[in-house]
């Protein structure tokens, strides 16, 4: 059967939450669907949005929150989500017991150190509002994430922003004991945001069938992780010899709980969104991001080319 | 001397510099050369001597006045000339071989001959490095000579491509008598056989004598050409002729005007 | 052309060539219609600076002077690095892998770090603007000392002068016109040097400005940034070239001045 | 101390002041406790490039060919554009403020564009390691052109040299030790391109390799990666370094060997 | 003459290079100069007389043999020195006048008196280059005077710190002959004032019998020295004395010696 070549970029390098489109590329899933898949590790969502956008590649793995404001931004051009991942979003906030945070409302008049491309750090007005805080009360700083968590354990910051599956990971590399850390998710306190998903570049969205092919490899590599979260490390170590594996696979456990194998997930299958919770996540992060107009739903998400929902069905 | 002279200066003057800094090396030079003619010029040190040189080849432009090569204006450096510049212009990473090779890279007909023809061209500058003493010294640097030996590299380097026109400025300044007196023979020798026109800035009277047809001589800054004395001394002229009374005379003469300078 | 018009033509060169890469830019993002967030036409990037000129101006001054700090502390200790690898083979075999080796690695790498031993703000930025920089200043020193003729050190030597008065009365007047051209090098790192540290961390600066708007997918403030790196760039450039045309004239003599 | 104790002791010094320099770092990291993930001891960097060097030397493999690759161009084109701006005081005006501007633009600003336009993989990264290394050799070659002695001009003009021959046949070759000099500027500018442009896209090479080290935390593997460039660059100084020798016996005449 | 020498060499020789490259430039030379002396050194040109200089002021170390200064042995360069290169090195980014002033920045009493005395330094640096038919160029640079004008540079900046020890190598080649016997006068004369110790190289026999008080005349590469010949005409002498038939004589017997050299 012919191949056809779809380009696809990770938002983030080879990690274990990524592990699936490793997997999926390494057993022949692609294949299988006719895909000749290259894939290449990314600098962030922003930059995988726009890498989609300009057609550099086909296929992207980003959050949908960037795809939103791209989207707001360049009304007539705009990208499709058409496979969520990331049903709760990793994004939250982190801070150690010692700095005496112990509620939201206590980051007010605190330091907040993130790189300004942070997913979370760009909801975190959005947060803010949820949960009745000034978000101007708080002063940021900047940091690359090299030195996010070193700067809060050093106590230059008083908090970070962060996907916790890095951040709480790293805090403890970082020799942090688990109960200091104090994290407040943003999906736990009312935030009903999305967090990454598979984004299609218009020129593959005239391509239905080739998109559909891909989420059902993908879903189906998935589900093998879920099953199985070693294999997906092993994949990633094909990709990335060097990895800690104990710390991939704490990683890649701690995202398949807490943003991916969710009640809506192990009831609707993967992919998929609630149209409703959607069209309201999409009104939060217009504001949050401070977007001229919040666009509509179906300007960032269609279900068209999502297959079946019993392939879809991840959970072990 | 019918004949349209070769090269033609027309009350040439040069100046360096601008405004406050401006300075007329050379005032009101007009003179001409034949073709074949063997010219030298000498004058008090800082006279414009070098200046003129340059000037004859078109490598400065003149203040005012024209230099007419074949009848026609120069404007830019005139091709076929060899000169040997007064402090050696060697290339320190070049062999003396490869230095004294430079005009046959660059100069019209042998360019284009060089690739195929290296060896005999070589064999040319070893006979020329010979012919001046420096035989065995084609493979040492200019740094690994002795002052005289660099100086006669810089003259071999004018000779070497057989230009009709040859600018000598102060060839033989570093040399011992003997060694200078031996040169004069041989550049003798190469003038009757080729016939080249010939400039020689000299210090030394009786070389300028013994080699030239014609002698100028320059007054002190700024130079004008105070005195023009062709030498009709018959050649070959040897080592002997320079002891001639004939010859002793008109180096006098030439010595008592150039003494008038220096009053 | 006489003197005059070559001048003139001279001093209009740099804003020709400005003039036709700046249209060339233009037409090209017209004709292939690329999008403004990979490539804003200089257009739209001039419509953002005079809008926001007063923004970018007080970012600017941030990077300015803390490039200054390490482009000066760039000279003054490449000069010396420079002449104590000139002046010794010993200091020379001694150092030279390791200076390569040192610049040979991404400073984004040693960043953090700084950062986490300096803290955040100006301070990092001026010793990363440093470090960057001092390589090409040594290099060319360096060389200039060691191919001194060595008529000229003979000269020295039977003067009984000691190194260092070798060093500064013929190693640095000589190699000057080089100097001078390692500072042209030098200046353009220490501006790398200090937007990179800015966009590691902190607030200040254009680095950060630029971070900022690309993380809001602001690519016409991102290129109003760079147009401003590049504008400073130009100004120091211009004044290093003031002081140049003075020093090493004796370089150029005989040439058309430059 | 003899001729040949000398040479010995100039051979041994690079690994000398390597060796105090690691005890050193060693030490202080014992002395002052820092923890690996912030600055790894050497002998800990040590052991995972024992433990992992086929790894490393894959990876580095990648990232050499790169580097040779945008280097070689660089020289190539840096020459040409050095002789452009050396030769012609109005080449000279035109292009050099707007080199200086582009040089002092951070690449990394740059490099996402060329990828959208390159494609992800070796193209990019060879374009990025030679657009960041080639001003280093244009201004020194320029330099050497426009500092060119006036008697040397008129030698050459008197044989009816044309503008290239006065180039390659004086120009070049009187430069020849600042030649050497920028290219060991550059070569390390041609490592941090190519790194630069690893860790902004593509999975190949020591930057891919470093940034998903540093992704997760790995200190001694990033500075693993540090290692190996620092070394791939010593290497390729060193190979530069023999034909500099060669090249340029000339104009350190009389001076000790180096 | 029965003091100590200043200088003494002791079957001296040098070679240049290594291995195969090795060629010895002087060989087996023995002499010594007595403090206040007057030493003229003549021979064919790349006979050594450039590389005796450097060993005399410990330049260049000796491949065997030794070299003694007040008795002691020489192994760095000796302080007190002035000396003229053959091939000038005046520095193209100073003028003239700094030029010649650089003694003052480097040599020890003075360096230290510069900044306060400037004035009085500058004042001597003039007047040194009026004496040698330099007023008024202390402004210029060295590329824009003639090469006779910047050899009498060179030879000043030998001068202006008057240094014990003088050495000058070839230091009026490029002159003209009246210049010349004028510095010969200006240099006796700073002799007679001062008595320096003095080695000058010269192919002009008459410069080194008018100056010197032993002349010594080498043999070709690798040179010897191969006569030794004092000069006991009386002082001052005058351009007068160059017509006397004694200095005549012993020009002539210097003459023929070196011309054995040329056979
Ligand atoms: N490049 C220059 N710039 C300015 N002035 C110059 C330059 N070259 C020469 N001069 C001046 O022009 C005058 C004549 O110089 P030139 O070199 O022609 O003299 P010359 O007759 O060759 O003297 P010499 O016998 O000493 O070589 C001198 O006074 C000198 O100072
Ligand atoms: N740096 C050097 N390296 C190698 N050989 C040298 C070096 N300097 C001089 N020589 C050689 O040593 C010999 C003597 O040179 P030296 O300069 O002493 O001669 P000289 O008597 O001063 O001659 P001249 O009258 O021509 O100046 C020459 O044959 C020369 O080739
Ligand atoms: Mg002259
Ligand atoms: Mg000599």
């Amino acid at each position: 059967k012919a191949q056809t070549p779809v380009k696809f970029t990770l938002d983030w390098v080879f990690q274990g939450p990524t592990s699936p489109f490793i997997l999926a590329l390494d057993k022949g899933y692609y294949k299988e669907e006719g895909l000749d898949v290259t894939m290449d590790p990314g600098q962030g969502s922003a930059g995988a949005v726009q890498r989609v956008a300009t057609g550099a590649y086909d296929i992207g793995f980003a959050d949908v929150n960037s795809l939103i404001e791209y989207n707001a931004k360049n009304p007539g051009k705009e990208i499709l989500a058409v496979f969520i991942a990331y049903d709760f979003p990793p994004f939250g906030v982190h801070t150690l017991k010692k700095n005496g945070i112990e509620k939201p409302a206590d980051l007010a008049g605190k330091k907040l150190g993130a790189p300004v491309f942070d997913a979370s750090f760009r909801l975190f007005p959005a947060f803010a509002k949820k949960v009745g805080l000034d978000p101007k009360s708080v002063e940021h700083v900047n940091l690359t994430p090299q030195l996010r968590e070193q700067s809060l354990v050093q106590g230059t910051v008083d908090f970070i922003s962060g996907h916790y599956f890095s951040s709480i990971l790293d805090l403890k590399a970082r020799g942090v004991p688990a109960e200091e850390i104090v994290s407040f998710n943003y999906s736990d306190y009312g935030m009903d945001v999305y967090g990454n998903g598979i984004i299609s570049s218009p020129a593959m969205a005239a391509k239905p069938e080739v998109v559909t092919a891909f989420l059902r490899a993908t879903a189906k590599a998935w589900k093998e992780v879920a099953a199985n979260p070693q294999a997906g490390i092993d994949a990633v170590k094909t990709r990335d010899p060097l990895i800690d594996e104990a710390l991939e696979l704490e990683r890649l456990k701690l995202s398949l709980d807490m943003n991916v194998l969710t009640p809506f997930v192990k009831a609707n299958g993967m992919g998929n969104v609630d149209p409703e919770r959607f069209a309201r996540s999409i009104t939060d992060v217009s504001e949050a991001f401070g977007l001229p107009s919040a666009p509509a739903p179906d300007k960032v998400f269609s279900d068209k080319y999502l297959p079946p929902k019993e392939q879809r069905m991840v959970a072990p | 001397m019918a004949s349209e002279p070769l090269v033609e200066l027309r009350n040439v003057s040069l100046a360096y510099g601008e405004g406050r800094e401006r300075m007329v090396a050379l005032g009101d030079a007009t003179l001409s050369i034949e073709k074949g003619e063997f010219v030298a010029v000498v004058g008090p040190s800082g006279c414009g001597k070098s200046t003129l040189m340059k000037l004859v080849t078109g490598l400065l432009p003149p203040s005012t006045g024209t230099v007419l090569v074949h009848g026609r204006e120069v404007t830019a450096p005139i091709p076929g000339v060899g000169m040997a510049f007064q402090n050696s212009t060697l290339m320190p990473w070049r062999t003396t071989r490869d230095n004294i090779m430079l005009p046959f890279e660059v100069v019209a007909p042998h360019k284009h001959r060089l690739r195929r023809h290296r060896a005999e061209y070589e064999a040319k500058a070893e006979a020329l490095l010979a012919s001046v003493g420096l035989a065995g010294f084609g493979d040492k640097y200019p740094w690994q000579l002795s002052g005289g030996m660099q100086q006669r590299c810089n003259v071999c380097r004018a000779l070497i491509h057989e230009p009709e026109i040859l600018m000598l400025d102060e060839p033989f300044g570093a040399l011992d008598a003997f060694t200078r007196e031996e040169l004069w023979g041989v550049m003798q020798k190469l003038w009757l056989e080729r016939r080249f026109t010939a400039v020689l800035v000299t210090h030394d009277l009786r070389e300028a004598v013994y080699l030239a047809d014609t002698v100028y001589v320059m007054s002190r800054r700024p130079g004008r050409i105070v005195k023009r004395r062709t030498i009709d001394l018959p050649r070959p002229r040897t080592l002997d002729t320079t002891f001639e009374p004939g010859f002793v005379e008109i180096v006098h003469e030439l010595r008592e005007r150039i003494q008038m300078e220096h009053a | 052309m006489t003197g005059r018009q070559r001048r003139l033509l001279r001093l209009a060169m740099p804003w020709l060539t400005l003039a036709v890469l700046l249209i060339g830019w233009e037409l090209a993002c017209l004709a292939f219609v690329v999008p403004e967030i990979i490539l804003p036409r200089p257009s739209r990037i001039m419509e953002v600076i005079v809008q926001r000129w007063d923004i970018l101006l007080r970012f600017c001054l941030e990077t300015l002077w803390t490039t200054l700090a390490g482009f000066v502390m760039a000279i003054a200790f490449g000069l010396l690095l420079g002449l104590a690898v000139g002046a010794s083979p010993f200091v020379y075999s001694g150092l030279y892998p390791l200076l390569i080796a040192f610049n040979a690695i991404p400073k984004v790498a040693i960043v953090p770090i700084l950062m986490i031993w300096l803290g955040i703000g100006a301070l990092p930025a001026v010793v990363t603007a440093f470090v960057i920089s001092f390589f090409p200043i040594v290099v060319n020193v360096a060389t200039g000392l060691a191919t001194i003729e060595p008529e000229m050190r003979d000269l020295m030597r039977s003067l009984g002068a000691s190194q260092w008065e070798t060093l500064t009365k013929v190693g640095i007047p000589r190699a000057m016109p080089y100097l001078f051209a390692s500072l042209k090098v030098s200046v353009t790192l220490a501006f790398v040097g200090s937007v990179l540290s800015e966009t590691v961390g902190g607030n200040r600066g254009i680095g950060f400005l630029m971070l900022s708007a690309s993380a809001r997918n602001d690519s016409a403030t991102t290129f109003a940034g760079l147009f401003a790196i590049a504008l400073m760039g130009i100004g120091v450039y211009a004044a290093c070239a003031l002081v140049e045309q003075r020093m090493t004239r004796w370089a150029v003599r005989g040439q058309p001045s430059r």
